[in-house]
């Protein structure tokens, strides 16, 4: 299972990168990120404040292991900007995939 | 004798007052947290109806009634009894006295919603309940008298209040910061962010009770003539200046110009001009409101200085903007606009500005006091406060039973 | 002869009856869940459109031309011809004719677009389309000449009807009752929750309704003097205390006040007071609006035993409001304040109790009856309700081809 | 002599056409992504402000004040100065000067905002205060003067502009379309889906504009009666046919009819029908409203072919719409409901279309031509367009340091 | 750790069908997700383009191995309607699982 | 990979705890969820029912294997009220993390 946080503006890039390797299939959540990036200053009548989450998009895509590098390159490739804030990929191992409308399971069902 | 363009006007300018109350919900609503948003419009809708109905039993009765000694109205109109379609030549010569008595119930109104302000997101609603009615009954209509009622004796004294800068603004400014004072802070209150949770909401009830105030300022010409057109026109410059002065600091003091200042800013210049509107001329409304939008600018960036947790800004609004206005009335009035007002210092007539001073004082001072004493004896009796746990879950699911949205 | 502050007044008040039915958008948009949002906006936006075209074109003349054997208006004033810019004495001899037509083309307006509380998110936006077209020419058209046309047979019976309570209220509720009936309970209804996705819309919805309903009321009097003065002080009067009825009986019975219960109640009691408007004094309409605020609260709160889904109460609202207050007519109404009226019941006049409720009865049943007769032929035509799929996904995607929110 | 129901309806047409701008704001600001709401809504919100003290200075003067060769007004009544609360029988005798002044502010006010449509989500907000100063001062005043002042060469050469058809809708829907140009697109525009982050806002917006078009229309009478009225009704007339052809042909064409589509079409109709309100019938108001529905939803279909991106189709709607209308004026107009107008081309009066066909082609390409230079000389001295980073960010966070929804 | 999206619709019985099977706690998200479902078209002033991505729930649960069996056949049973988009069911293995109100580790923890 | 549900209110608390800790990135998602903590009753206009599931903050944090434990007991330590809800945390194991910007993986990426 690859989870990746990226910025909002590189979505659409890497939405059509991971079509174009074969992804069938993934989820996406608004998220709210913190990490190097710096935050922005919110002024809000007269109270000034550090803002330091800032919204990311997470991506989680399930795909068998053959799989696994080139989509790892293709979001690598697809959502760097080279700037600070590109987000992070964590990938983890997955015990089991079943598809609730066949009952498939493991590859058949990503 | 009733006069249609007059009562036309005088009826439509009930109807945006009223329009008010539920702009003022909004623009409050989306200032607070999510959790709050309905706890904080509940207080403007429910305001609507308890005030209201106490107007019409006795509220109305006790503001512009019979004078007894100066102090208040007898209860001669209590229930509306004496409270006809003719007119009562005292107050409107040329509508029917009810039009009179609705358009001034919209001011009774709003009042205490205003208040809300100071104490959103924490105060129990029975205690709420309780305190707009006693705060209507025992502040706002007593000083309606005062200021406006044939024998009151602020306006005896000559005090010159045009749509309400001491009756509304003074009044629920001072009331307001008396209620964030007793109440204290909310937990966590300059200590984390707690930015307003719709902010689209806000701004559309600033231009929503902007265009209510046209009613509440124009419409207190009580006629549709040259007064009401002076008042109109001096309340879009005041509004227009605070606007673009607030917007003009924030840049220079902050970077970067808000939209939630540029709302603050016309919100502050409207009540500002309110006390003067029918007695100066648009030259000095552009002036008022400039004034009102650095006056209130730096009341609202000092408040975490003091370190009351005014919540909405009801004192630094209102109160501010209320006292700075009646002053200036004071300073602007001019003869030559309105003969039923007076010259002003500039016109060289300090006394006035000593009226105005006076006038106001007392009134915000009364205010204040009322209202620490109220919430005082409600707090002993109710109890004022929600509990750290509700005030944690927010009020709409724990109070109201209700969430806001369901996106 | 025109005059121009009657001619102010009735323009202002077609513009606030206009701007009723994007009121009502928000405050049904509301309630609904978050995938049919659009869909119950485009009801009242949508209805604007058809019900305005259908007015102009024959709709205006059926109900308010020349007198059919007191049943129909005849085609003379299709198109407007004849509808100019001089006053039509028999309707409204002060303001031009075509004033006339325009205040009453956004009662028709206004009227089909809250039956669509009672079928919303499950109704197909062709259906809904023929049957705003088709109820408008055949249900509201003949009852408002019934009860408002010269010659109509109701009216000459002396079926008082101040604003609409039959008219508007009566004819929609029972026709919402007649479709929540016909078109089935939505998926899941009384088994999941579905909880409205966004209350402070709502709440706009209900201040807006409210600022409107001052023209749709004080607006009926059709000129600005006392009339419209009574009619805006017995419309406010009943809302506050239909609000405050709503809220306190809620708090008793629920332990706590819901601001949705708040926001109903003020609609409850406006509905309510509607007919009884220009005919009682501000005190009957106080207990108007309690009675108001008491049976819609037990009209909803009875909807799940009987198990009709009305989704968004328009029966509940304005049908039971409709009635009740057009019988309050029969009740309370005063000769002493509009003499074009009638005694009610407490002032030993019975008759006119009677007259009322046999008026409001006739209604009712012509209204369920033609409505379900309407539904089941559009049914048999072209299909009511959208397939299960569609109602799953919501009917903005589906049918709409839009979202709400990306939020 | 004043009319008290003239200055009523002034006053109160003054008030909605405030109320425009505000909802401008919320029609705008529900069209962006998310992170531009604030952005957008600062576009409307702050252009009450800069544009009316600009009014009050010099704006009103140059526009109506004393003629200097048919081409601007000369600066006798900046500052207000000789404009009081007597009536200036040239523009509008029945009513304060003051009330005409504050009454056409708010048509300056409006203009520019209604151009932000073009530019919005990659301007930066300095540029904006300038384009909206420079461009008040140097299109919209010369124009205004032009058209309505009295001296104006195309007022003298006989064009007719009721409402604002060339002065508000032509001047500002060309000079979108330079701005649209000049500034480019959007990042990603064309590219990836930018659907509006919240559509109720706009349809809230869009309810609030056509109220607020009553008193931009019917007030442009200057007086409550026969005029006043005919031009509400037109404007109503052309609103809702424009919004049912929207419908239907998108119905056609898409297959799905959008509330968008409806509530598009009906500032499209308003818009359109805004120069001929008084002078033509409502039966030619269908006729034009179903014109201005087919030719905006041409317009805005075939936008990605011409591939400039006004963001929020500020020239599709209002140049389209602007132009058609004044054509349709050369067209439908009649004598006979309107003395001071004229008959058109179907009346047998083709002198008058081609006025009209130069009048709104002349300002056109001033309108286009000026804009373009302004912007030039904007983008050279302050820079027009925030950086990609910023424009990725939004210009919320990053211009104006507020975010719009924490929900 | 089983995570299951679903759709909307089937939320409810879903949601009963967990209880019934004894789970004591869940986590939900609101989530967009895409794969063999087509999505719709929709239009926007003349714009039309394809939105693929559909409202998802996410249900996140902690069940002790013993359970895992049932869970997931309580999920496939009431979250099935047969059409396509029925959703996925993930499951990945947990290390630790903490009641942050007890301190409490393990199974006792769910 | 460490995945904490909280309360709001403690949201905070935790951040701050976590930054002490020395952690330098988390990912934060707004959840509902639903366990031992009772829900509340909610009325509309008539019909009362039971809400179940409450707002709660997810955070997730890729952290170190030798910072875990430091992580988890600020975690529990700053998110704790000790009232029912208090919320869970939860641990997994991450196969692999990847810093899109720089392409580092690994510790480096965190
Ligand atoms: N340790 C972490 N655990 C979980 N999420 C993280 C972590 N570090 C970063 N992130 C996520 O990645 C996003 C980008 O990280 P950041 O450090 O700002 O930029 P970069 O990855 O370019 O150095 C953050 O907003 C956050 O959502
Ligand atoms: N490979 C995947 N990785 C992550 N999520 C997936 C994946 N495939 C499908 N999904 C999720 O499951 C949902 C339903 O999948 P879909 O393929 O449309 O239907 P079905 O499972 O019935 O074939 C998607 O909307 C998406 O949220
Ligand atoms: N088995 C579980 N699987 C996933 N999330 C859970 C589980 N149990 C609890 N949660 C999450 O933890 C939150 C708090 O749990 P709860 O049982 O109410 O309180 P506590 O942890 O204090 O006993 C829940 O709202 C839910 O989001």
């Amino acid at each position: 299972m690859i989870t990746a946080i990226i910025k909002h503006t590189r979505f659409e890039v890497v939405r059509r990168a991971l079509m174009e390797v074969g992804v069938l299939g993934m989820t996406t959540t608004e998220v709210r990120g913190f990490g190097r990036q710096k935050g922005f200053k919110e002024i809000y009548r007269g109270a000034e404040y550090e803002v330091r989450f800032l919204p990311k998009v997470k991506i989680e895509i399930a795909v068998s292991d053959d799989k696994l590098d080139a989509v790892i390159r293709a979001i690598e490739e697809s959502a760097r900007t080279g700037e600070i804030g590109d987000g992070k990929i964590f990938v983890t191992d997955m015990g089991e995939c079943i598809r609730i409308r066949t009952g498939e399971r493991g590859e058949e069902a990503l | 004798m009733i006069n249609n363009g007059d009562t036309a006007w005088l009826l439509m300018s009930a109807a945006l007052v009223m329009l008010m109350t539920p702009g003022l919900a909004l623009f409050y609503g989306g200032m607070v947290r999510r959790k709050n948003v309905l706890g904080t419009l509940m207080h403007s809708f429910s305001a609507i109806a308890i005030v209201s109905i106490q107007w019409m039993l006795v509220g109305y009765s006790l503001a512009f009634g019979p004078d007894v000694k100066g102090i208040i109205g007898n209860l001669d109109w209590a229930l509306l009894r004496n409270v006809g379609l003719l007119p009562n030549p005292a107050y409107a010569p040329t509508v029917p006295h009810l039009a009179f008595m609705i358009y001034q119930a919209m001011f009774a109104v709003i009042t205490p919603a205003l208040i809300s302000g100071a104490f959103a997101e924490r105060m129990k609603f029975s205690a709420y309940v309780i305190f707009v009615l006693l705060w209507s009954t025992l502040v706002y209509d007593p000083v309606a008298h005062w200021v406006w009622g044939v024998g009151g004796w602020l306006r005896y004294l000559g005090v010159l209040d045009f749509a309400g800068g001491i009756v509304v603004h003074a009044t629920s400014g001072l009331s307001a910061l008396a209620a964030a004072l007793y109440i204290g802070k909310r937990k966590g209150a300059f200590k984390e962010p707690m930015p307003p949770h719709n902010l689209p909401m806000t701004v559309i009830g600033a231009g929503i009770l902007w265009f209510g105030w046209f009613g509440f300022n124009a419409g207190s010409a009580l006629s549709a003539g040259q007064l009401s057109t002076l008042a109109f026109v001096t309340t879009h410059a005041a509004a227009v200046s605070a606007t673009a002065t607030w917007i003009l600091i924030e840049w220079l003091h902050r970077g970067r110009p808000t939209v939630f200042g540029a709302a603050t800013g016309s919100i502050a210049g409207l009540a500002t001009i309110t006390p003067a509107a029918g007695f100066v001329g648009p030259d000095s409304a552009l002036i008022i409101g400039t004034l009102a939008g650095a006056m209130c600018y730096a009341a609202l960036n000092l408040k975490p200085v003091f370190g009351y947790d005014d919540s909405l800004d009801a004192f630094g609004v209102h109160g501010i903007g209320g006292i700075t206005g009646t002053l200036c009335v004071g300073l602007f009035a001019t003869l030559a606009l309105n003969p039923a007002g007076a010259n002003g210092l500039f016109l060289g007539n300090a006394r006035q500005f000593y009226i105005q001073l006076g006038g106001v004082a007392v009134v915000a001072v009364y205010s204040f006091l009322a209202s620490l004493v109220l919430l005082k004896v409600i707090d002993m009796i109710a109890g004022l406060r929600v509990s750290e746990k509700i005030e944690d879950a927010g009020l709409d699911i724990s109070v109201h039973g209700e969430e806001g949205y369901y996106l």
